[in-house]
């Protein structure tokens, strides 16, 4: 059980740094790669939280969020690398966005 | 027997667990997003592979349960790199330009994009003066 | 036997059977006859459906390359344990000296999923990501100088070579000679 | 509520290592929301909503209700985010600087109708109470029943496909119905819609208020925006 504890309260922990990025910024992608972390780091939380309450079948809605973060993931960097959601608008490429994006030596 | 697994696994979610805050850790301190990127990619490899495989030892042999482990993390090692790629991709197109070099200095390299084309508002920046305030 | 299997109507049995198993594994139920009858149909409706778009090839059921790809997995696995350990260093490391840099490897691979694996298996090892696909130039973003080792990572392209090669003979060739570089 | 077994502390004493997580998932909860709150940047706004259904769906799961965690994480974390950053294309990406006027009236709005609801929780019988009404009369029955009458195995399934067969239908055929409304509006998959969407917002032209696609190429934007973030940090 205290290994359980120990994991659950590492994956937290970690849930509420990327959660810090994410609203930290600063630019679009790091939030993109915030909210991606934050989603591996729920199948991980689920599966914990399983083991926890003894109830490990629910695994299922693990694999389905695993799922679901690659879908947002994928369709959000669509949305970003061709400004569209259906492929007949690829031909409109973004404009080179250049603003100063560095975060700072720690954010 | 039954011990040998326990510590196994015991020392599969320590370490584990050592990885996710690792991961963590850098997606808050690295400098820029590419960099950040890699840090985030420690939790999903290896971090997530040893906490999941702690969970396959301690799953008491129900071979259901361990399948299902078993295809989460293969479905991890299939989806994190082509996420990690789209997203650098898309901070790499989108011009982002990564910091380069020991002393980390801004390289104008990323592609440049047609500007008079679809002028749609900067990927980066923008809320720089942000981070105090949230 | 392996002429059958790489066939499409070999294709066809391997993914209906393939998509059974991973029914019947997120399902647990083998006694419910009903619900049996309906997993066997959607398994074969969707085997079908690949057919009916004509993405039954060897990219969507990649049986050529399969036994070799588990050899390939595994030292894989052990690949990004080390490079993992050395990202782990950077990131505790209090002053941590990093020194990012691009840079440009080939992938010799003939196929796109040779392509796409080996682009994969450089962004799961931490320290490398790979940012750009052109043509066969892939670009890649290393976290430190010591990561960015060209002839390591051209290294791990050869090996994705030799797995894919049981199909692709001249990928052997290829790889051989830009290997030098 | 008066209960002299209190079910709530049996199934979850405050002790467990799961009403922990409970905790710190509420807690985080809180903390994204009103970050959300606080940011003007659309986008950000839609990735921490995304963020939030992926924590509330796994706050489903502390609660043991799988089937409402499978919906969220579907709906909320997966097609209400491409749906959004479908609507951001057609609108600004930027929110308009509010009146504050209007955010007291909606202060007390919102004070009024969630003291409402809390007072509404007091009369809720105890989480996992067996004798509460959701368990004891049709849910007993269907409890007790589903396994002999449809003989399948999970119950939600038998309610929603056979007991209530027909309300299902409806259902489906009303959201079918809006899903192909949306497709046409948005005009997912014809050559036409793609290219509307990009010509009408080129017609405006204005920073905050125009639409994304529609914004003048103002290269020095970047990082000192006039934007009116800066007035709400």
């Amino acid at each position: 059980m205290i290994m359980f504890v120990v994991a659950t309260i590492a994956v937290i922990v970690a849930i509420v740094i990327a959660l810090a990025r994410a609203i930290l910024g600063p630019s679009l992608y790091d939030r993109v790669l915030a909210g991606n972390a934050v989603g591996t780091k729920t199948i991980l939380l689920l599966g914990l939280m399983g083991f926890l309450t003894g109830r490990p079948e629910f695994l299922d809605i693990a694999l389905l969020y695993a799922l679901m973060n690659f879908i947002a993931t994928i369709a959000i960097l669509k949305f970003f690398a061709y400004r569209t959601m259906s492929p007949q608008m690829r031909d409109m490429s973004p404009r080179l966005g250049n603003g100063n994006h560095d975060g700072g030596a720690d954010g | 027997m039954d011990n040998v697994i326990h510590y196994a696994s015991l020392f599969l979610f320590a370490a584990g667990s050592f990885f996710v805050i690792t991961g963590a850790l850098g997606l808050l301190r690295f400098p820029d997003f590419y960099t950040r990127m890699h840090a985030s990619g420690v939790t999903d490899t290896l971090g997530a592979d040893l906490i999941l495989w702690g969970m396959i030892l301690q799953a008491d042999g129900d071979w259901l349960l361990i399948a299902k482990l078993l295809i989460i993390m293969l479905f991890l090692m299939f989806t994190s790199p082509v996420s990690t790629h789209s997203i650098a991709h898309a901070a790499w197109v989108g011009g982002l330009n990564p910091l380069l070099g020991k002393e980390l200095k801004h390289h104008d390299i990323a592609p440049d994009r047609d500007e008079t084309k679809a002028p749609v508002e900067m990927p980066g920046g923008e809320e720089q003066n942000k981070g105090g305030a949230a | 036997m392996v002429k059958f299997l790489i066939s499409i109507a070999g294709r066809f049995i391997v993914l209906s059977l393939a998509l059974m198993g991973i029914w019947l594994l997120l399902s647990g139920y083998f006694d419910k006859t009903t619900l049996l009858v309906f997993g066997i149909f959607s398994a074969l409706f969707c085997a079908w459906l690949t057919l009916h778009m004509g993405i039954l090839d060897d990219d969507s059921v990649p049986l050529s390359v399969m036994p070799g790809i588990f050899f390939y997995w595994l030292w894989l696995f052990i690949e990004i344990g080390k490079s993992n350990f050395t990202v782990a260093m950077k990131v505790w490391s209090p002053k941590m000296s990093l020194s990012p840099q691009m840079i440009r490897v080939k992938a010799r691979q003939v196929s796109d999923s040779g392509k796409a694996t080996f682009a994969n298996s450089i962004t799961l090892t931490p320290g490398t990501v790979s940012v750009d696909l052109l043509g066969e130039d892939i670009l890649i973003h290393a976290l430190t100088e010591d990561l960015a080792d060209v002839g390591a990572i051209e290294d791990m392209g050869r090996k994705v070579c030799r797995v894919e090669g049981t199909r692709h003979e001249k990928a052997q060739g290829k790889a051989e000679q830009g290997g030098g570089t | 509520m008066n209960d002299p077994v209190s079910f709530a502390t049996e199934f979850h004493p405050s002790s467990s290592p799961i009403f922990f997580v409970e905790l710190a998932i509420l807690t985080l909860l809180v903390i994204t929301s009103i970050a959300m709150l606080r940011m003007r940047r659309l986008f950000g706004v839609v990735m921490l909503s995304g963020i939030y259904s992926f924590l509330s769906a796994a706050f489903f799961v502390a609660l043991d209700a799988v089937d409402v965690a499978f919906t969220e994480a579907a709906v909320g974390a997966g097609i209400s985010t491409v749906l959004m950053l479908s609507a951001m294309l057609l609108t600004a990406r930027r929110e308009k600087p509010y009146a504050p006027g209007h955010a007291a009236l909606a202060a007390v709005v919102c004070v009024i109708v969630g003291g409402a609801l809390i007072y509404a929780t007091l009369d809720a019988p105890p989480y996992g109470d067996a004798a509460a009404p959701a368990n004891s009369y049709v849910g007993q029955a269907y409890v007790e029943r589903s396994a002999v009458e449809i003989s399948m195995p999970n119950i939600v399934t038998t309610v929603l496909a056979s007991y209530r067969g027909f309300d299902t239908m409806g259902e489906v055929a009303v959201i079918f119905t809006a899903g192909l409304a949306v497709m046409l509006l948005l005009g997912i998959g014809s050559d036409r819609g793609g290219k509307d969407v990009r010509d009408v917002p080129r017609m405006v032209g204005r920073e905050e208020d125009g639409p994304g696609l529609g914004e003048k190429p103002t290269l020095d934007d970047g990082g000192k925006s006039p934007s009116p973030k800066g007035g709400a940090s």
